[in-house]
């Protein structure tokens, strides 16, 4: 970032004057960051107690990584933005994912 | 230089190389001749590939010589004509997507066939089952139903199939005979099994066909498939000579020592590394070798040392490579039959 | 006191200063994380014959020394300005004329030539390697090199020729110097990541030849690095994953460049079907390097982990997996290789049409043929696994995808054979070289599916069949396209025409040459020889086939003096170029030769295709069009 | 020659093809995170790989020496770090200098007590395998624990890009500092919270993936 990104440049031209107010607000943020940390205690809460309870037994692992997701999912749609930017940020982002699933697939299978 | 003559001399060069290389004696179709019921099949989808991609290659070559030679830019012509403007033709261009499409499917269902065929990962009922042990830089055979072990030569007898589990002790190796064609990587931490019909006999090399280190290129071996006489022949002397062998030889081939070094009391004549014959003399010179730095003082000493800490002396003109055999590999007492067996070789 | 520090500031990024900062503090990471790594012991060395650490350790010092020089030299420069010493011999500001390319540019043109000579080197060191192999194949035994020497003679050559020769020589020099005078802007999107995805090279190149001068030597596992045998190879080894993580991230931060430059800069009327196709190849090019480097970057932080501290990722009694790299590699290295013929395609897209003179055949059909490749090269990675611990039902599927893959590459060759139809064609040099990756290609294409299918592979893999496809695909494709575009794009680049007559007569030679050298090799390999085998038993036709491939591989080497000595001769008597000497009707050859500061005195509007020879075109103010 | 540089890219910039209507340096700070995801997605996968491999012992190095409790303290204070980020940029898009200033200051504050608890937690780990089963401090026992290995790789990488992140930080508020953000132009404010948020989004996928799943 320093001075990698072209700071000359960016602070003559109007680029920022396009982004307008556009989607999030202070009171969004909070709250999101409310949920985040709500799905944490939910995700402590099933990981430490509840085994000892008997738990939820072989879907504690796929419910853990769905709510994990959901707050990854929560911090790059709101935090970064990407809910309010051109779908194409959002594309960038996806496909790695992807690709990257497409080699679990594999080493998983071939451990 | 005409253009003609450019391309009379390419076609020339090009018809000189294929002859040689397709055309040499005892090279029919570039396959070493087959010794494998598996073998049969894989050899007939080569063949075809090749005799369909000999097609797509005259094709292509053929238009591009042929277009290169026809529009050519001619001295007479005007110096800034230019060709046609046609910017493609969909039906021409869907023709030649579909017509590789068509014959690629084809091929991937012939050779899915010849994969099924294969029956790689299981083991077949009522073959032989060998272990195969790829270790730097030898290979160890293992007949767990006739308990007898093998190293840098497996027995197999023609027209009988046996089922071998290949695995690695170190890195990585690959097991290979040419003539069988079949080949599978051997690596630490997994088996995997392949099924193979040995169907001449005969002596076929083995070739380490994964890079494992130094020693690469000389983890050849050797499979020997003989008839159903020789073959019960040379497992009732094998298994003879087994329980008869002095438990030093037994230890030479359990660790495969054979793989590198060569003793004839042994059956082993490898040049990877010194040999042992006349080491019970040797080894008294090498203790007087002025570089040597190791901590023996007597034949025996030194021995035992070169087994435990092969790197204290290394004989000149041979790598560095032996593994160190620790007290958890190969215990004392084998250790003494071993330095025992090698003080023996006057 | 403010004003002064921000006009400090300021000056100070002008200086590129914090880019050689930048540098020096990876240097210091880099070499105290691994001087420091050996503090807490980290026990026995994964081979138990050699303990790399202190090698290690060692170098990791030396490493950390260069990266404090460097940084005190910042700093200190730094401090001379801010205080007003003025030191002679420190440039001040941009430089000119041929010292330029030995400092800190930010043009894109500047940093192109830079790439070109670095990755020309690299192209000669890799292929002394390379002849050095061919000598101690020439007969069996072994007489020139030990069986380590040839080891790592090879690991080298196929390190340096992909990672420092192909790769950088493609995005870096063409990619640089072309794409942004193609898509008619005055730079990259980010000069100076630029200028810092450039200088990330010579130091990455540096510490892959330090190997030598290590107790252990350079490494010797291959290219591919499979552990566990790379575990064994101590320093070496490292070095050769240090340096591969240095190149990765240039690559990866300059296909970044590359795709923003591309999708945002593009001038008035160039829209996504009218980019050139070279640019094209460059766009996809990009984006598999973005997408594809990071995972070898994991790859080599995992082997560094696993040689430096001893953590067992890859040591299988100890809870490793060693088919956990083939994996993570190919998953890398398969897109790689697209990476390194997509741009080697894209210049042949170029060639074809501007000396047939006609626009090319199905401009769309090759544009999404390009994509559609960059795509699969993503699903089919694991073809180099064949024959590999991998289940066989997990082959399956990869075989099934590999065979897909030749459907994209056929429509490429059949569509260039369709731009040849009707043309008028001039067999100047860097047609040449493009009409023989055409007809190159499709063996190493063919042999190549071969490879795709399972049961074949299983052969075949790991044999010199293996490398008869490398090499027609890597020098028969990617290098002859190289040629290509030098011929093509060395007016452009310095100002001068090369000598036609000698282009043809390395295009001959170098064509002889390398088929005499690469086409016995199917045979030797189909016959049951091995790759990587330092000797080789005198079997069957093994020695005369293999001393043909020698003579072949020298004649190949020799004839590419012609070329050094075509392009060293051009600089002094070569005609001077005009702007657009093969009449062709991309952008770059709208402006003089070399190319401006900025590239174009004025912004372009651009009304046509880029291939539409035989069309009248409207000239718009700003456009000057070549004539037809 | 700045100057000069802006005139021309100006020029050129007004005409251009709409592009894709995001900045450059937006664009190419997505693409850059594309391929973080891939980097760290990868080292993950391989974990998840070794750790399929060794389920057993995996689970007994786990049970004696990973504790919930200091990572979830951690977690929490990722997720504050940041919103207070994007608090920053609210502050900064409304004028209010000061409060991004305050809110940068506060990140600062949760970057650098991350790392700290970071090394408690490296610490704790390493005690609690040479506890329970004998092995060597740090990096020794990590030698004989495909966990500690995969732990200290993992939690080493976001670690540097926390500690990367923290540096940027420091650079971010030094402009902030100088005045240089205003209501309309706060561009390496933006790039660095991506890169924040980036790395906490790792975080939040490490601590299950590394603590949660037992
Ligand atoms: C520029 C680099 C490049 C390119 C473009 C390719 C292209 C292809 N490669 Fe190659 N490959 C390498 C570089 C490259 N490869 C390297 C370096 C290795 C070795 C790595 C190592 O181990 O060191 C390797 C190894 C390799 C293997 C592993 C071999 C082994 O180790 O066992 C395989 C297996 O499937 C393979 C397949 C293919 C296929 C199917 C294509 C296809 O993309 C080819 C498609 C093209 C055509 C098919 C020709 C044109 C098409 C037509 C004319 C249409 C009609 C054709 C048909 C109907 C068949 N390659
Ligand atoms: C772009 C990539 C590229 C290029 C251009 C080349 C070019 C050449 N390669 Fe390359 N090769 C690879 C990529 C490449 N190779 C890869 C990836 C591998 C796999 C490595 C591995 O297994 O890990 C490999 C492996 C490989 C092997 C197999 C080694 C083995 O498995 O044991 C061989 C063997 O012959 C070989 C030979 C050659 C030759 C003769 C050339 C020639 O084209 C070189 C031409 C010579 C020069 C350019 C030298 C310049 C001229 C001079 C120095 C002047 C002096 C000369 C005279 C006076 C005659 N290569
Ligand atoms: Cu064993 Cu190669
Ligand atoms: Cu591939």
């Amino acid at each position: 970032m320093t001075e990698l990104f072209d700071a000359e440049r960016t602070d003559v031209d109007h680029r920022e004057a396009a982004h307008e107010h556009h989607g999030g607000s202070f009171k969004l943020y909070w709250i999101i960051a409310l949920v985040l940390g709500g799905v944490t205690v939910i995700e402590v809460f099933l990981a430490e107690w509840l085994p000892q309870q008997g738990g939820l037994g072989q879907y504690t692992a796929s419910i853990m990584l769905a709510l994990s997701i959901l707050k990854a999912v929560l911090v790059a749609a709101f935090y970064m933005h990407l809910k309010y930017e051109k779908r194409i940020l959002t594309g960038i982002f996806l496909i790695p994912f992807f690709l990257v699933s497409l080699l679990m697939l594999a080493l998983f299978g071939s451990g | 230089m005409t253009f003609g003559r450019i391309t009379a001399i390419l076609a020339l060069i090009f018809a000189a190389l294929v002859a040689l290389v397709f055309f040499y004696p005892h090279m029919p179709w570039l396959l070493p001749d087959a010794a494998a019921r598996e073998a049969e099949g894989i050899d007939n989808l080569m063949r075809l590939m090749f005799i369909v991609s000999m097609g797509i290659f005259v094709f292509v070559q053929g238009f591009l010589l042929y277009f290169v030679w026809i529009y050519r830019h001619r001295s007479d012509d005007d110096p800034d004509a230019v060709g046609r403007a046609i910017h493609g033709d969909n039906k021409l261009e869907i023709a030649w997507t579909i017509a590789p499409a068509l014959f690629l499917v084809f091929l991937t269902i012939y050779s899915l066939d010849e994969f099924r065929k294969l029956n790689l990962d299981t083991t077949i009922e009522g073959a032989r089952e060998v272990n195969v042990i790829g270790q730097q830089f030898f290979w160890t055979f293992e007949h767990p139903a006739a308990g007898l072990r093998e190293t840098n030569t497996l027995t197999l007898e023609e027209g009988v199939p046996v089922s071998l589990h290949i695995t690695g002790v170190d890195v990585i190796h690959a097991f290979w005979v040419p003539e069988f064609r079949v080949k599978q990587d051997a690596t630490p931490g997994y088996v995997r099994t392949i099924n193979l019909t040995p169907t001449s006999v005969g002596k076929y090399p083995l070739r380490c066909a994964e890079f494992c280190g130094t020693g690469h290129s000389q983890m050849l071996a050797e499979v020997q498939v003989l008839s159903a006489a020789d073959y019960t022949a040379w497992e009732t002397e094998a298994l003879a000579e087994a329980s008869n062998a002095s438990a030093g030889v037994e230890a030479y081939v359990e660790y495969g020592c054979g793989g590198c070094h060569a003793l004839e009391e042994a059956d082993a004549a490898a040049a990877v590394g010194p040999t042992h014959e006349g080491l019970g003399v040797t080894a008294q010179e090498r203790i007087e070798d002025p570089s040597y730095t190791g901590e023996a003082e007597t034949p025996e000493e030194y021995i035992a040392e070169s087994i435990r800490n092969p790197g204290a002396y290394v004989v000149p003109d041979y790598p560095n490579i032996m593994p160190a055999f620790g007290e958890d590999q190969i215990g004392d007492e084998e250790l003494e039959a071993l330095v025992q067996l090698l003080m023996e070789q006057e | 006191m403010g004003r002064r520090l921000s006009e400090m500031m300021h000056e100070f990024q002008r200086r590129r200063w914090a880019s050689a900062g930048t540098l020096a503090l990876l240097l210091l990471l880099l070499g105290g994380g691994s001087a420091l790594a050996q503090g807490p012991g980290p026990g026995e060395a994964a081979s138990g014959t050699q303990n790399p650490s202190i090698a290690v350790a060692f170098f990791g010092i030396v490493l950390a020394l260069v990266g404090t020089g460097l940084l005190a030299a910042v700093l200190i420069g730094f401090a001379l300005w801010a205080t007003g010493t003025r030191v002679p011999f420190i440039p001040r500001g941009e430089l000119h004329g041929w010292k330029r390319y030995f400092w800190f540019s930010v043009d894109h043109k500047v940093i192109g030539i830079q790439y070109f000579w670095t990755s020309f080197i690299m192209f000669f060191l890799g292929g002394i390697a390379a002849l050095l192999v061919r000598a101690e194949l020439a007969a069996p035994g072994l007489q020139l090199l030990s069986a380590d020497r040839y080891n790592q003679f090879f690991t080298m050559h196929g390190t340096i020729m992909i990672f420092l020769f192909i790769i950088p020589m493609l995005t870096g020099a063409f990619g640089n110097f072309v794409v942004p005078l193609q898509v008619g802007t005055f730079d990259m999107a980010f000069p100076k990541l630029n200028a810092l995805s450039f200088w990330l090279v010579p130091p990455a190149a540096l510490l892959l030849f330090a190997s030598f001068f290590v107790p252990s030597g350079p490494p010797m596992a291959g290219w591919t690095a499979y552990p566990p045998v790379s575990l064994d190879g101590g320093t070496g080894q490292v070095l050769w994953a240090v340096s591969v993580f240095i190149i990765g991230w240039s690559s990866i931060v300059g296909g970044m460049n590359f795709l923003v430059t591309i999708m945002n800069m593009r001038t008035k009327g160039v829209h996504y079907f009218r980019l050139p196709l070279f640019t094209w190849g460059i766009a996809t090019t990009a984006t598999l390097q973005v997408l594809g480097t990071p995972s070898l970057a994991a790859a080599v932080v995992l082997q560094y982990m696993n040689l430096v501290l001893d953590f067992p990722f890859f040591v299988a009694d100890r809870g490793g997996s060693p088919l956990m790299w083939q994996h993570i590699f190919w998953f890398y290295s398969h897109p790689a290789v697209y990476i390194m013929i997509l741009p080697a395609f894209g210049i042949i897209s170029e060639i074809l049409p501007v000396f047939s003179r006609k626009p090319i055949f199905g401009y769309r059909a090759v544009v999404y043929a390009t994509i559609g490749i960059g795509f699969l090269s993503f699903i089919v990675w694991a073809h180099h696994m064949f024959a590999s611990a991998m289940p066989s039902a997990t082959r399956i599927p990869f075989m099934l995808t590999t065979m897909l893959i030749a459907v994209p590459s056929g429509i490429k060759i059949f569509n260039w054979l369709g731009t040849l139809a009707y043309g008028k064609i001039r067999l100047e040099p860097p047609m040449l070289f493009a009409l023989a990756l055409v007809s190159m290609f499709v063996i190493g294409g063919i042999s190549g599916v071969f490879l795709g299918s399972l049961p074949a592979d299983l052969h075949l893999h790991d044999t010199y069949f293996v490398v008869a496809h490398i090499h027609y695909v890597l020098f028969g494709g990617s290098a002859f396209a190289i040629f290509a575009g030098i011929y093509y794009w060395f007016p452009k680049m310095f100002g001068r025409m090369l000598d036609s007559r000698m282009g043809k007569m390395h295009f001959w030679l170098s064509f002889i040459g390398f088929n005499l050298a690469f086409l016995p090799m199917h045979a030797v390999g189909a016959l049951g020889m091995p790759r990587r085998y330092a000797d080789y038993p005198d079997a069957g036709a093994f020695f005369e086939l293999n001393a043909t491939i020698t003579v072949g591989a020298f004649l190949l080497g020799f004839a590419q003096l012609i070329l050094v000595f075509n392009m060293l001769r051009a600089f002094r008597y070569g005609e001077v170029a005009e702007d657009n000497p093969w009449n062709a009707r991309t952008l770059e050859w709208l402006t003089s030769s070399p190319p401006p500061h900025h590239n174009f005195e004025e912004p372009l509007i651009v009304e046509h295709d880029p291939y539409d020879y035989g069309r009248r075109v409207t000239r718009p103010e700003a456009l000057p069009v070549p004539g037809d | 020659m700045s100057t000069e540089f802006a005139r021309v890219a100006a020029k050129f910039e007004a005409n251009q093809e709409p592009g894709t209507g995001v900045s450059n340096d937006k664009l190419g700070m997505w693409i850059f995170l594309a391929s973080e995801v891939i980097f760290f997605a990868v080292l993950i996968a391989a974990v998840v790989t070794l750790r399929m491999r060794n389920a057993e012992i995996w689970g007994e190095h786990h049970e004696a020496a990973i504790a919930t409790g200091l990572a979830t303290i951690n977690t929490f204070i990722l997720i504050m770090s940041s919103v207070f980020v994007v608090s920053a940029i609210d502050a900064i898009q409304k004028g209010k200098e000061n409060w991004m200033k305050f809110w940068l200051f506060l990140t600062l504050v949760g970057g650098s007590v991350f790392l700290y608890i970071q090394s408690l937690e490296w610490a704790e780990l390493s005690h609690g395998l040479q506890e329970h089963f004998g092995l060597g401090p740090y990096f020794e026992g990590a030698t004989q624990s495909i966990l500690a290995s995969s732990f200290y790789t993992l939690t080493g990488f976001h670690g540097l890009h926390v500690f990367i992140g923290v540096l940027l930080l420091l650079y971010v508020m030094m402009r902030a500092f100088r005045g240089d953000f205003t209501p309309r132009k706060y561009n390496a404010l933006e790039m660095f919270g991506l890169y924040w948020h980036f790395v906490d989004l790792v975080w939040i996928i490490l601590f299950t993936v590394l603590y949660l799943l037992g």
